[in-house]
Parts: structure tokens; C-alpha cells; sequence
């Protein structure tokens, strides 16, 4: 609120606030190498990969879409997506209850851990993964005994694109849960309210925004995922998720339909932003009526933001 | 202290959720790396530092570090300036600006790879300008860095956006009153109040850059000693069947993390300590 | 009105959860039989081909839907993959090196597999040959013009790409039958020859790629079926093919893999799959794909003229795999001599 | 008996927060428990909900131990400071859910609602959300929804401090009205000595975990039993005095000391309307000048400095003060009508209390 207070209050060129703002050229200077670079840097890339990915007309663009190995590595991609986040949703909510609920031994560790996927090659999850489920691995001789598959196979995957994935909704939540308190809680057990109805009826409701970006966000890194995946893929055309089936089409020459497919994921991307943004200005509305401001002095919000949750402002 | 502990835990759910969690990370996290740690200890210290201390692994660090610290600093210089420009001045377009800000991070990594490999190839829109002065797009230390600074842009700008935000102008104000001009008034007043924020969203481009490996695949060409990073040296080994090192190497990245994590987590700690 | 939204989320929650797991579950369908073929990275529109015929053939005479499973990638990561777990029927690697790791580290085909198939399991062979650029600028005729200064070489790395193998032993056994060649001579060219490698691709489609699409590079080392096919497909780009006078046999060997067939109840199946390589029509199809046939006009017959060539074997350079890989690829080994000889 | 505490002492950690506390509220009494922060009233409150559990003693609520049963069977009505409205559902909703929670029928479940909406002034407020509430309102919604369930005491913690002082005082006379209509034994918490003495029965009075003091707002103001209470009800000027030949000095002023030996350090307090003023340097005892003199509405406050360098607070109506024709810089005298010896803080022991009638010792007039 206050945030959006002070931008609408000190637009850059009001005369009032000379003394402590640039000159208009400086802006304007300031202003042109931010453009340039965004434009060079972020919006060119986009253009080109478009531009190659329409580039022999929109039948080409829609059979590279339309093949057959192709719309098996969209629905494998979905499956991975449809897997891999309620169980991370799952995991975010109970992660995100016990850290911000509950004082404990060890929780300045866990939530050390929870970071680790940001800090980590996915590479080396992929590594990690072959050292335990592959069949010379720690496990190996148990899966092959019972004939499980685990690496080269779907269950490897989601492992994998669960582990680069899990800490964003619990990174959502942890900040969002603590800057609102226990107090609401608190008033639904003298209620007599039982452990499930609080959490359904009363947590739950009040942290659904930012339940919503984590599992956009883990839903966009779920699908986009290459680094660990690739290490556990079975490489077999049809079992691949979209991007390393990207990386298998630019491989095999086949540039524009390379450049197609990576389009969709580029949509997914561009449409994950649209969404968050929508839902940030609903969020906004709703937040500047106050219903999310929180009547009571913040509990405490002793962790600091961490930039990975962007937190795109107004 | 069963005392304490009871009352604290008013609200119930701490075992189930706490237990949730911790079969998850055991699951996910804890068993796989202990395997992998295990399978290590396997080959013994020797076997380790064979494969960890080969010159082309070495040789993999080093740009690994190098380049990812020099796309974090452009990122500083960039990130600061495009958080600026977007905090403190209205123009048109300001807000497509704010959202393009964060494509890096909502972009497949693997699509980032493609597409900046093709701009940036011999023939590409960007590498075409390029190649007459002699700098190689791709399958070049330039081009690694431009991929690393792409996809870790959006780190520096979030982190120091919502601190220039929170920024009170009275005290910029209070400088021009004492005749401070603009210049001084931003190195002396705000770039200090900046700084924790920005050492921050640099530890974290240089975090997400070091841990890169999708667009990296794309763009690096893997030359051995020159355009090599360290996580290609491990795919490289689990090319070669070298298991082994393939583990090696993981280890002491994941090692590497560990310290870049907790380095991560004492500047943030730092930062809020300065900031308060 | 929250109550209804908790059940909404609720409901939704758990039928995501169902979904996955309807999804997670995968259709065994026993009308249905299904093969995998592991193979390596030029094969992939080869097999795309021989498994259409020989699917045409299989429902000609079978009531149930055959399926072919392709899975490609770099041929000693897919060995690895194997031996890790990945479910192959059959396998067809770059060379009898990858498939005999197999065999030593798991067990799950005979060390003597080579023995199994006519021509020591090896249905098809190609050579290494140049891809130069169009006009062929540089005038890149034969294995001397490699090492000339300024010229830029693009080959695999032989570490994790078979195909780039055979492209250093080609260069090696090159300059060891040249007169007065010897094993130190022929490691010297080699080495000479890396030293203009800008690019070191771990497969060699990544090196096709880096030559045609990113324009890296003056000539590029690669299979003759690697660089037709790569003409004939990279849209706009172009190349030309230069065959030296001399060059190695390529030999890409095939094998099943009894364990996982008799597992997944297809061996007789995936043994006469890999016997169908050796027919007729297979040989005419691998020709076409500009694999040299090994029956004698099957090349004739599918109306394609291979360049005369004289070609030596991995025998008759360095013995067998065993021996190269220890002199060669293995970690300490030539190559990587020559890489650290490069460190800046 | 409403709810009975025995001994009740509370610790988070190496922290006490409470500290060997009993007392008693009965049925259909109104208390406050007033201290400044951190002085453990929050955590007895919280105990009694349920909120907290005790490290010692016991507690009972209608005569049932109350312990070890959990805060959702202890039909307690609890409104939190800042009201933890559910932000999420209406004014109806939020009133309705500790009947949803009681499987109430529908129909018993909007009647009981409307009832306490038409009680507590809210109609035509049911499908508004929390935000679209005033502060007042929003304090209504939170005990509408904690009386809702008709619990057996009320709980209020800080009920006035998150509103204006405006509204202060409306909300204040407002409870004693909802009280005497409900006749529910209430127990609320705050750390302002006026609202505490204007709106309770009794009031308990609590400083650093111990209860210092219990009883009507009059015996409290009137009856300090130690310096922390005196100091803490209302304003009180405080000397450090020496006891010499039974007399405590300090400067120019004096009072008696009996039974208190020689060289003892005692602190003498009096309440501000205890100092009578005059014009005339000569008309009582002890001279000063008038330093400054504050505007309190109808009452002023007048602070004197003794030519030792002493200030004494000093309390006069306007009309006094008009009558006077006091200004700022004046000399005038004063006398001290009431005083008493406090007790150190911490001690609780019950000090004699000393009305001197005229007052203060000596040749005085």
C-alpha cells in the first residue's frame, strides 16, 4: 500500500522535487540504456526465437507441433507437471506451516535445506539421483531384483523435477504465513475450531495468493526444467520432456522445428508471467481495499525476502 | 522444558507437518545425497582429487567462477540501473519493462541456450555485427557470460527494487538541502543504503550463474580449458562412463553449494543487521 | 463462502493427485509389443526407416501392434544408460568397445556377442570422411590439409562420442601407414590435428550442428552417412563432401541385450530384428542412408554410388578396442595428453 | 466461584512470565488486569483460555480444573487485541463459524447471529467484509463472534488498543452497558490505569510477573500497597527522605517518622491533589516559585520548585486556578494534606497509612 502510495506521489518529473532529481536529460540518458539493454538483452532474444520459429510459415510451425513425438513429449511434460506439483504444493504447505508455527531445533537447518535447490546444479541432482536409483547405485540391485525403474525412466524424472522445484512454494508461503501471525488461528481454537478446520477455513483462505505464484512458479519451472533431466532421461523420441526434446531436435537439424517447440515453452513462460501479473494486480486491489493488511502489528518478518520469489511490484 | 515445548506448540499439525517435511527432504534431498556422498567415499581421497584436481577440471572452475562473477557484476551495474530507472522514473512502457525484467527467470533454460546460441552465432542478428571485430557469440567465454547474465538479471533487479522502493526520497531531499548535488547525493546517501541489497542480489546472480547449466549447453561449444564449465565436466565424465568422476565432481560442487549458501545466508544476515 | 472454497481446493488437490496417478500409471496394452533399440547419435533417421519396414513386415504376419522404441544420444552415454538401468532390447552402438563395457560391467549379454551376428555383428559400415565449406575454400583435400595453421578442425570428443573415435583413429592410422609412419609419428599428427580443434562436441550430432548451423570451423570430421545426411536436411546451409584418399572401416556394432528381451518376453523378436538388418532391404535402406552395405549390390540396387576409397581397419592400426582404448581414450590416456598439451 | 487461579506460575524458558499467582474472579464480575508490558497480565489471560498451559499450579473455571483441557473444548470467549478477524469471510461468517464449528443448524446459526448483531449494533453489516468495517465495528464483530457460542467467560485482551482515543471512550462506557445487559464474567487486559479503573469491578494489578495488588479501583488508588502500584495508578510525587530524630527530612520538607530508626532511607509519596497552593508566600509552610503550569482541560497541573531545587506536581481545578490569578514565575507556598510511607518496590508489604489532618509536621499553620 505504502509502496504504491509513494510511486503515485513522486512521479520523476514534478517540479516540486527538483532539488533531489536528475536533470530530464539524466533521466532520459538513464532511461535510454535501460531500454536499449532491455531491448538487446531481454525482448530480442524473444523476437528471434520467434521469428525463426514462424520463419517457414505458420504449416510448418503448426506440423512441428502437430508430430506425433512431439505432442508425446507436451503430455509427457504434463504428466511430469501434473505429478510433481500437488506433491510439491503438499510439501510447501507443510514446510511452510512447520517453520512458521512452530519453534524447534534445527529449524535455521531446514531452512538452510530447503534453499539447496537454488544453490545446486541440477546437474548434479541428476548425478545424485544415478548414484542411488541406477543400477549400480545404492539401490540398484534392489530395483533390479524387483524390476523398478527409476532413473531412464518417468519416476527419475519427477524426482528430479521435484528436487529443482520443491522450495518454491514454500518459499512463497514462509513469508506470507509469518508477516500475518498466529492470532486468527489462535481465535478459531478458542472456537473450538479442530486442527483441519483452521487450516482449511482460516490459513488456507488467507495465504491462497501466494499458494497461487508458488505453484505458478512451480509449475513453469516443473515444465521448463533441462539440466536434471537431462542426465536421467532414457533419450527415447516420446519420452522426453519439451525441452530436452528441443535439444534433441536442434540436434538432429531440425532448426525451426527446434525453434517451434521451444516457442511453446516460451508461451508457457510469457503466459506464466501474464498470470502472475494478473494475479498480482487482483492481488493488489484486494490488498489496497486492506483486506490483507494485517489489523494487528506484524508478528515479526525476520526473514528476509529472497529474491527468488520475484516479487514483481505495481 | 516438556513444558515449554507443549505450550509453544498451541497449534496443532507440528508432527504431522514436520514429519511431512522431513520425509520429503529425506526423500528427495537427503537419501539421494547421502548415496551419492557414499559412492564417493567409495573411490577413496586419492580417487577424489584425481578427478577433482584435473587440470581440466580445474580449468572448468576457474571460468565457472570468472564468468559467472563477471555476469554478476554486469548484472550489478545493469540490475542497479534498470531497478532505478524503474522505481523512480514514469515514461511510457515502464511497466512492460518491469515485466520483461523477469523472462529470464519464467524462461526454460534450455530455450534461453537455443535462442541466444542462434543470435549470437556467425550468422545470427547480434553475431553477424559481431564476428567482423573478431569476438566469437558462441562456443566463446563471451558467450557464456551473455548466458549467465540472462539468466541471472532478474536476481539483482529483484532484490534491489523493493529496497529502492522503501527508499525514503526525504533523506535525498535533506542532502540537497545541505547542497549536496545529485551525484554526491547518490554515491554518498543512496548507493550506501543500496549496498546491502545489491551484495545481496549479486550473491545470488553469482549463486544462480555458478549452479547454470541449460543455456550453458547451448552456447559453450564445451572447449576443453576454454569455454568448459564445471557442470559439463561432470556431464562430460557421465559421457565418458566415468562414473567415478562424474561423482567426483558432483560432490565438490555440491560442497561448493553448501559454502556458497551459507556464504549467501551471512550477507543476508549482515545486510539486514546493516539495514536495521 | 470460504467453506466452499476450501472444498473446491481440497476436491482439486486430491484430483490432481488421482490424475497424476492415472497418468503415472502407464497403459500396458497386451495386444501391444514393444522393442527398444538403443542406439547412438547419425542413426537416428536410419532406424527411423528399418523400423517402418520392419514394422510393415511384423503386421503382414502378426495380429498384434508392434512398437519401436528409438532412444539416441552419444554411443558411450547410452552404454552407461544401460548399464545404469535403461531398458534396452537391443542395442546399436558406434563401436564393439561401448557394447563389450556393457557386457563386462553387468552381465546382462554375453562377453561374446560379436560372435552371435555375420560380420562381427556389424550389419553396415561407413567411413570417415570431410565436410568442407561450399567452394571448399580452403582447399581441403586430404588428412595433411588438417593440420595446416589456420585451419579450423570440428570433430566430437572422442572421450564420450564413438563416432569421433573412429574420427582420431582415421587421422591416426593415416599417418601410421604413411611411409615411415610409426605409432609416434601417427600421435604426433593426431595431436597436430586437436590443436585446431576449436570445438569439442560431446556427440557428434552437437558437432554437426556447431559446423553447419553456428558456421564454426573449416572442415568437419564426420561418418559419410553423417554427412549426407546432414546436407540433405540442414535447411539453407550448405557444405560440400570431401573424400580423402584414405580413411578408416567404421564398424558400428548391434547386439541384444538377452537379459531385458527375455525380461520383456520379446527375444525372439529383437534377435530377428537385428537379423532383418542384414536383409536385402535393410542393406538397401542403409545404403541409401549412405551406410556402406556389406552385401555386395545392395548399394547397386538402391541406385547410390559410394566414392572409391581405400580403407584400412581398426585391426590393422592398433589391434582391438581393448588396446586402443587403453592407449588412447582412457582417462591418462593419448588424448588426453594431447588436451592438457593445449592448456593456454 | 466464576474462575479460580492457585499458584499459578508460568515460564517460557528461563523466563518467568508468571509468577506464583492466585486469585479469584467471580460470577458476573468485570475485571481488568492492568500493568505496563511484560508484566505477565497477557499470559494469565491466555492461560485462562487455554491459550497457554501453566508450568505450576492450578486452574479452574466454574469449578473444573481446567489444565489439561484444550483450548477448543473450553468454551471461552477470547478477543484478540487486534481482533484476528478471519479477513477472509463477512461480519455473518465470522460471527457463525464457532457455531459451524458446533454443527449448529442453519437456522439456529443465523438467529443466534442476528441476535448478536441486533445486540451489538451491527445489522445491515453481516455481508460486509472485515475491511469494510471501522475499528469500532471491527471490535464488535470480534466479540459478537466470541460470544457467539455462549462461552462461559469472556476474555479480552487490550480491547481498547487498537482504536483512537476518540472511540476510546464511547467502546469503554459501551462494555460496562454489554456487560450489565450479559451479566458474562469478563476478564480484559490493558496497560491504561484509567480505562482499568473506569470500566472494572476489580482490578488486579500485576508488575514484572507478580500480582501486586487486587481490589476495587478505589482501594487501589486509594490504598497503594507498594511504590509500583502508587506510582502506576494515577500521578504521585515521590521523595527519597532520610529519617533523623524521627523526622524524615529531605531539603525544606519533613514529615513525621515514627517507629522508623535512625539514618533509614524512606520514600514518602503524595498524589498531586494532596498539595494545596496559595498565592501568598506566607500562607503555608513550605515557598516555592511556579515553574509551569499545564492545561489538562478542566483540571490544571502545576509544578513548584522549592528554592532546594525540589519539583512537587501539584493538581488544581480551572476556577481555583482563575480564583488564584496564578501565572507562571509566581512565588507561591504549599502545603501536602495526605501522604503515605510506600513500601519498596517488590515488597508487599501493606504500609501504614498516614492522614495528617491538617498535615505537615511542625509549626506549620
Amino acid at each position: 500500500m505504502a509502496r504504491n502510495l509513494h510511486r503515485v506521489l513522486t512521479p520523476a518529473n514534478t517540479r516540486s522535487r527538483r532539488g533531489a532529481d536528475e536533470s530530464r536529460l539524466t533521466q532520459w540518458i538513464l532511461i535510454g540504456i535501460a531500454a536499449i539493454f532491455v531491448g538487446l538483452f531481454l525482448v530480442l532474444p524473444l523476437v528471434s526465437m520467434f521469428y525463426e520459429a514462424f520463419r517457414k510459415g505458420p504449416g510448418a510451425y503448426i506440423s512441428a507441433l502437430t508430430q506425433e513425438n512431439t505432442l508425446d513429449s507436451i503430455r509427457y511434460t504434463l504428466t511430469i507437471a501434473v505429478l510433481v506439483v500437488p506433491l510439491n504444493a503438499l510439501f510447501g504447505l507443510a514446510a511452510a506451516w512447520a517453520l512458521t508455527r512452530f519453534q524447534f531445533r534445527g529449524k535455521a537447518l531446514l531452512t538452510t535445506l530447503i534453499d539447496l535447490p537454488f544453490a545446486i546444479s541440477p546437474v548434479v541432482v541428476g548425478v545424485m539421483l544415478i548414484a542411488l536409483f541406477g543400477y549400480q547405485g545404492w539401490l540398484g540391485p534392489w530395483l533390479r531384483a524387483h524390476d523398478l525403474k527409476v532413473v531412464f525412466a518417468l519416476p527419475g524424472m519427477v524426482l528430479a523435477t521435484v528436487f529443482v522445484t520443491f522450495p518454491f512454494v514454500a518459499r512463497e508461503l514462509i513469508p506470507m504465513m509469518q508477516s500475518q501471525g498466529t492470532e486468527p488461528e489462535q481465535a478459531a481454537l478458542t472456537l473450538g475450531a479442530s486442527g483441519w478446520q483452521v487450516f482449511w477455513h482460516v490459513t488456507l483462505p488467507s495465504i491462497k495468493w501466494a499458494l497461487l505464484y508458488g505453484l505458478i512458479l512451480t509449475t513453469a519451472r516443473a515444465m521448463g526444467e533441462f539440466g536434471a533431466v537431462f542426465v536421467v532421461s532414457n533419450r527415447i523420441a516420446g519420452e522426453m520432456p519439451i525441452p530436452l526434446w528441443v535439444d534433441n531436435l536442434n540436434a538432429d537439424h531440425r532448426g525451426s522445428e527446434a525453434f517451434a517447440v521451444a516457442s511453446l515453452l516460451a508461451f508457457l513462460a510469457l503466459g506464466t508471467l501474464a498470470l502472475k501479473a494478473w494475479l498480482e494486480s487482483r492481488h493488489q486491489e484486494e490488498e489496497a481495499a486492506g483486506l490483507w493488511t494485517t489489523s494487528s502489528p506484524v508478528i515479526n518478518s525476520g526473514e528476509s525476502e529472497t529474491a527468488f520469489t520475484t516479487q514483481t511490484p505495481p | 522444558m516438556k513444558q515449554y515445548c507443549k505450550t509453544r506448540r498451541l497449534l496443532p499439525g507440528f508432527r504431522l507437518t514436520l514429519g511431512f517435511t522431513l520425509f520429503y527432504l529425506s526423500v528427495v534431498v537427503l537419501i539421494p545425497m547421502s548415496a551419492m556422498i557414499l559412492r564417493g567415499s567409495g573411490m577413496g581421497w586419492g580417487g577424489f582429487w584425481k578427478y577433482v584436481l584435473d587440470p581440466r577440471a580445474i580449468a572448468a572452475y576457474k571460468l565457472s567462477l570468472v564468468a559467472s562473477m563477471t555476469a554478476a557484476l554486469l548484472n550489478v551495474l545493469f540490475g542497479t540501473l534498470l531497478a532505478w530507472v524503474l522505481v523512480r522514473y514514469t515514461f511510457p512502457g515502464r511497466r512492460l519493462m518491469d515485466a520483461l525484467v523477469d523472462v529470464p527467470f519464467a524462461l526454460p533454460t534450455a530455450v534461453a541456450g537455443l535462442t541466444l546460441g542462434n543470435l549470437y552465432g556467425p550468422q545470427g542478428w547480434i553475431g553477424q555485427w559481431l564476428a567482423p571485430m573478431g569476438i566469437a557469440g558462441v562456443n566463446s567465454r563471451f558467450g557464456v557470460v551473455i548466458a549467465l547474465m540472462f539468466v541471472s538479471l532478474p536476481f539483482v533487479v529483484r532484490t534491489v527494487q523493493p529496497v529502492l522502493e522503501t527508499f525514503e526520497q526525504e533523506v535525498e531531499e535533506a542532502a540537497a538541502t545541505l547542497g549536496a548535488g545529485r551525484w554526491r547525493t547518490f554515491f554518498r546517501v543512496v548507493l550506501p543504503t543500496l549496498l546491502p541489497s545489491i551484495i545481496t542480489g549479486f550473491a545470488l546472480a553469482f549463486a544462480r550463474a555458478l549452479g547454470e547449466f541449460g543455456s550453458i549447453q547451448f552456447v559453450s561449444g564445451s572447449i576443453p580449458f576454454r569455454t568448459e564449465i564445471a557442470p559439463q565436466i561432470l556431464i562430460q565424465h557421465l559421457d565418458e562412463h566415468e562414473t567415478a568422476g562424474a561423482i567426483a565432481v558432483a560432490l565438490f560442487l555440491l560442497i561448493i553449494s553448501f559454502l556458497i549458501l551459507g556464504t549467501i545466508n551471512l550477507i543476508e544476515t549482515w545486510a539486514r543487521r546493516f539495514q536495521n | 463462502m470460504t467453506w466452499i472454497m476450501a472444498r473446491i481446493v481440497r476436491a482439486g488437490l486430491f484430483g490432481s493427485l488421482l490424475l497424476g496417478a492415472m497418468f503415472g500409471i502407464s497403459c500396458t496394452d497386451p495386444q501391444r509389443v514393444s522393442l527398444l533399440n538403443v542406439s547412438f547419435d547419425p542413426t537416428r533417421e536410419f532406424f527411423g526407416e528399418i523400423n517402418a519396414a520392419f514394422q510393415k513386415n511384423w503386421t503382414a504376419t502378426n495380429a498384434t501392434t508392434l512398437r519401436i522404441q528409438q532412444s539416441h544420444g552419444g554411443s558411450a552415454k547410452q552404454a552407461r544408460a544401460v548399464i545404469d538401468g535403461l531398458d534396452a532390447d537391443v542395442v546399436t552402438l558406434a563401436l564393439g568397445h561401448d557394447i563389450d563395457r556393457i557386457a563386462a560391467e553387468t552381465g546382462i549379454l554375453p562377453r561374446d556377442w560379436q560372435q552371435r551376428l555375420p560380420n562381427r555383428s556389424t550389419p553396415y559400415t561407413s567411413t570417415v570422411v570431410f565436410m568442407v565449406r561450399k567452394g571448399n575454400p580452403k582447399r581441403i583435400l586430404n588428412w595433411p590439409d588438417l593440420v595446416r595453421s589456420g585451419v579450423q578442425v570440428i570433430t566430437p570428443n572422442p572421450k564420450s562420442s564413438g563416432g569421433a573415435r573412429w574420427n582420431y583413429l582415421a587421422a591416426y592410422g593415416w599417418a601410421r601407414r604413411q611411409p615411415g609412419g610409426d605409432d609416434r609419428s601417427a600421435r604426433e599428427f593426431v595431436a597436430r590435428i586437436f590443436r585446431n580443434v576449436p570445438v569439442l562436441d560431446s556427440g557428434a550430432r552437437g558437432a554437426t550442428v556447431t559446423f553447419l548451423q553456428r558456421g564454426i570451423g573449416d572442415v568437419l570430421l564426420t561418418w559419410e552417412s553423417e554427412a549426407h545426411q546432414a546436407l540433405s536436411h540442414a535447411e539453407g546451409l550448405s557444405g560440400e563432401i570431401v573424400t580423402p584418399s584414405e580413411s578408416i572401416v567404421a564398424e558400428p556394432p548391434v547386439a541384444v541385450i538377452d537379459r531385458n528381451a527375455r525380461k520383456h518376453g520379446v527375444l525372439p523378436l529383437a534377435e530377428c530384428y537385428l537379423r532383418f538388418l542384414y536383409t536385402e532391404e535393410a542393406q538397401m535402406i542403409a545404403a541409401r542412408h549412405h551406410f556402406r552395405p556389406q552385401l555386395e549390390n545392395a548399394a547397386m540396387k538402391a541406385g547410390v554410388h559410394f566414392p572409391p576409397i581405400v580403407r584400412f581397419s581398426l585391426a590393422e592400426i592398433c589391434g582391438d578396442w581393448q588396446a586402443a582404448h587403453a592407449a588412447h581414450f582412457a582417462t591418462g590416456g593419448w588424448f588426453d595428453q594431447i588436451q592438457s598439451q593445449r592448456k593456454p | 466461584m466464576s474462575i479460580e487461579l492457585r499458584h499459578i506460575s508460568k515460564r517460557f524458558g528461563d523466563i518467568t512470565a508468571v509468577r506464583n499467582i492466585s486469585f479469584t474472579v467471580g460470577e458476573g464480575e468485570l475485571v481488568g488486569l492492568l500493568g505496563p508490558s511484560g508484566g505477565g497480565k497477557t499470559t494469565v489471560l491466555r492461560m485462562i483460555a487455554g491459550l497457554e498451559t501453566p508450568t505450576e499450579g492450578d486452574l479452574f473455571v466454574r469449578g473444573r480444573r481446567m489444565n489439561d483441557v484444550p483450548v477448543q473444548t473450553r468454551n471461552i470467549g477470547f478477543v484478540f487485541q487486534g481482533y484476528a478477524l478471519f479477513k477472509t469471510m463477512t461480519v455473518f461468517d465470522n460471527i457463525a463459524f464457532g457455531l459451524r464449528i458446533q454443527k449448529q443448524q442453519p437456522a439456529d446459526i443465523a438467529a443466534r447471529v442476528e441476535e448478536l448483531a441486533k445486540t451489538l449494533g451491527l445489522e445491515g453489516l453481516e455481508r460486509r467484509f472485515p475491511h469494510q468495517l471501522s475499528g469500532g465495528q471491527r471490535q464488535r464483530v470480534a466479540i459478537a463472534r466470541a460470544l457467539a457460542p455462549k462461552p462461559n467467560v469472556l476474555l479480552l485482551d487490550e480491547p481498547f488498543g487498537a482504536v483512537d482515543a476518540k472511540i476510546r471512550q464511547e467502546l469503554r462506557e459501551w462494555l460496562v452497558q454489554l456487560h450489565d445487559e450479559l451479566n458474562i464474567t469478563t476478564v480484559f487486559v490493558t496497560h491504561d490505569q484509567e480505562e482499568a479503573m473506569e470500566v472494572s469491578n476489580r482490578i488486579l494489578i500485576f508488575s514484572r510477573g507478580n500480582l501486586e495488588q487486587l481490589g476495587s479501583p478505589r482501594e487501589v488508588y486509594e490504598q497503594p500497597r507498594n511504590e509500583f502500584v502508587a506510582r502506576f495508578i494515577g500521578v504521585m510525587n515521590v521523595l527519597e527522605m532520610t529519617v533523623s530524630g524521627g523526622i524524615a527530612r529531605l531539603g525544606g520538607l519533613s514529615f513525621p517518622a515514627h517507629g522508623h530508626s535512625e539514618g533509614q532511607t524512606l520514600r514518602i509519596g503524595f498524589r498531586p491533589y494532596a498539595v494545596q497552593v496559595s498565592k501568598s508566600p506566607n500562607e503555608y509552610r513550605h515557598q516555592a516559585i511556579l515553574k509551569h503550569t499545564y492545561f489538562l482541560g478542566i483540571m490544571l497541573r502545576l509544578e513548584l520548585e522549592t528554592p532546594d531545587g525540589l519539583v512537587v506536581r501539584a493538581r488544581m481545578s480551572k476556577e481555583d486556578y482563575a480564583r488564584l490569578k496564578l501565572e507562571d514565575g509566581m512565588s507561591v507556598s504549599f502545603q501536602i494534606r495526605e501522604y503515605r510511607v510506600l513500601a519498596r518496590e517488590g515488597e508487599i508489604l501493606t504500609p501504614e497509612v498516614s492522614l495528617s489532618q491538617p498535615t505537615v509536621l511542625g509549626e506549620g499553620i
